[in-house]
């Protein structure tokens, strides 16, 4: 099982400093590369069963790790402890059981391999830093009479947008702002700073959130600073807000983690759509 | 070799679906309106004998295409089909089904700035004003045009597809 | 001297909404599709040094603004900076290497489940569904968009970044 990639999306399009890195790794492979590298060693040549005591030194140390993700990290310990097994004992025989389990050989090339995949994404992301875009445009300025317009196109966008729109409307009506107290939105935000570690201010708001929302949520964080619970950070004027865990955090509040779980959810499908038109208003010009 | 200042003003007006005005192109192109003068006299004068042109109306500047490819534009946009960005499209649902119609339900309806998508369809004849909404600011009504029939081949808007959603309230 | 197909090429890929094929521009511009290469090249080079440049994806070519403009176009259309996640470059940089690929193909060269971020990078539209793959389940086939290449600056797909490590093939 494939654990669950934990740095989350910092709201798509807008002017944010990079996020500050999140503890802990993106997956085994992720933790097995960093020790290579951290060692300087050579992936072509290290003996990746030498990793094993390490590694496993490294997941305890992450300490909470979900299960299916735990699971994960252990099948890949287990490996590496079987891999040094073999070299310390080279007359042990694979056992018909171990078939299925990843060689040496297997192992090492998947880790080149993300490495690979690793600095390819330095590169895009360097690009993307860099900012040197380019923009096509609409076209809006042809004096033509047009011909040949589709009936069915524009009664599908018809339909597309009034989706849209009744999709925005329900979201207003389902997340009415008086449910939000401040003591069960604290609660909330408690919860997912325990869970998480850290998490910004922008992820807390969701993707649209109502005006009640956002203060219940502001004074919440208040409250937790003032309780010593949190710490805030923001590196510039007008920045990314940063919430951390400061104290071990308190018993989750079981009753509000939920409801904030769905509103994000639920804001998704509507987020998705506006976050494309944003999209689409960063690339081209037509909105 | 072009001047910089030209290439920005370039691309400022490529990506531009309406004229922009002189002082509008000084300040993103960070130049005086002097050198901004000079900058549009050189990237017109590159323009020549391409198949682009570089227009003004006063002081609003814009990038045209050449006169002379003007059958080939028409070929290539009036060939078979409308050519619409799916966001001119929908702005375009949102006026037909909703006529008359002002900018700021349009967007209440799509949720997004409709400047553009507005203006591309007033050039291309698809909409048209139809006088003032009588509430504060009097802003202005859109409608669906003639040619809006023909391009869609409607005899009348009483044609337009019917669609499964409920309506929702427009007023912004 | 500019030749005229190039000309002809120009006008109608600068009023084109959309990215125009091969086959349709030497179509519209009268040319057989060798001429036409030679004056996809000869317009591709003449933009260099100037504001404008030519990409394509495949056989789908559009004028877009030259990458080191990027600023000024950005402050004109008042667009924001794209931003994403370690995770959702590490993805897209999977995806964009061995398109097209199925999300049980990136999941096994990151380790990770990516759901989220093929969600992400849909929503963004740098990617698209390219079909299935003749597998059991027939699995969707994922490749990068137009906006992918405009996203960063690339002309096209030849010029995604070369990295120290090339990999060796790995199914899953």
């Amino acid at each position: 099982m494939s654990p669950t990639e934990r740095h989350e999306d910092a709201p798509v399009i807008g002017v944010r400093p990079p996020r500050v890195a999140v503890e802990g790794f993106e997956g085994p492979l992720d933790l097995l590369l960093e020790l290579v590298e951290e060692k300087k060693l050579d992936i072509l040549t290290v003996r990746l069963g030498d990793l094993a005591a390490e590694y496993l030194a490294r997941v305890r140390a992450l300490g909470q790790l979900p299960a299916d993700e735990a699971a994960a990290f252990l099948w890949l310990a287990s490996r590496l402890v079987l891999l040094k097994a073999r070299s310390l004992l080279p007359s042990l025989e694979p056992i018909p059981e171990e078939e299925d389990a990843v060689s040496e050989d297997e192992l090492r090339a998947r880790l080149i391999e993300y490495a690979a995949v690793r600095q390819r994404a330095a590169a895009l992301g360097d690009r993307l830093r860099a900012g040197e875009r380019a923009f096509h445009r609409e076209g809006g300025t042809v004096e033509l009479p047009p011909r040949g317009g589709d009936t069915d196109a524009l009664a599908a966008a018809w339909s597309r947008v009034l989706v849209l729109a009744q999709r925005q409307h329900r979201e207003q009506i389902e997340v009415p702002p008086e449910r939000y107290s401040v003591a069960q939105r604290t609660a909330e935000i408690e919860e997912i700073v325990a869970r998480e570690g850290s998490v910004t201010f922008d992820r807390l708001l969701g993707e649209a959130p109502t005006l009640s929302f956002a203060v219940v949520t502001f004074i919440s964080l208040l409250d937790l600073y003032r309780k010593l619970a949190i710490d805030l950070e923001q590196d510039e004027l007008f920045g990314e807000i940063g919430i951390v865990r400061k104290a071990p955090a308190a018993a989750p509040a079981a009753r509000g983690g939920g409801s904030a779980d769905r509103r994000e959810e639920k804001g998704t499908g509507v987020a998705g759509a506006e976050k494309r038109e944003e999209g689409a208003s960063a690339e081209r010009p037509g909105e | 070799m072009r001047s910089d200042l030209a290439n920005r003003i370039e691309a400022v007006l490529f990506v531009a679906e309406k004229p922009v005005s002189r002082s509008e192109l000084a300040r993103i192109a960070g130049a005086t309106p002097r050198q901004l003068d000079g900058a549009l006299a050189e990237l017109g004068a590159a323009y020549e004998g391409t198949g682009l042109r570089l227009q003004h109306d006063g002081d609003e500047w814009q990038i045209a295409t050449a006169p002379e490819m003007a059958p080939f534009v028409a070929s290539y946009l009036g060939a078979d089909r409308l050519r619409l960005s799916p966001a001119s499209l929908e702005t375009l649902s949102v006026i037909a089904y909703r006529q008359p119609i002002t900018r700021a339900e349009v967007e209440a309806v799509r949720g997004v700035n409709c400047d553009q998508t507005i203006y591309t369809l007033m050039s291309r004849r698809l909409i048209e004003e139809r006088g003032r909404k009588e509430t504060p600011g009097r802003p202005i009504l859109y409608g669906t045009t003639w040619e809006f029939l023909e391009c869609f081949g409607l005899t009348s808007l009483d044609q337009l597809p019917a669609v499964m959603s409920e309506p929702v309230a427009t007023e912004p």
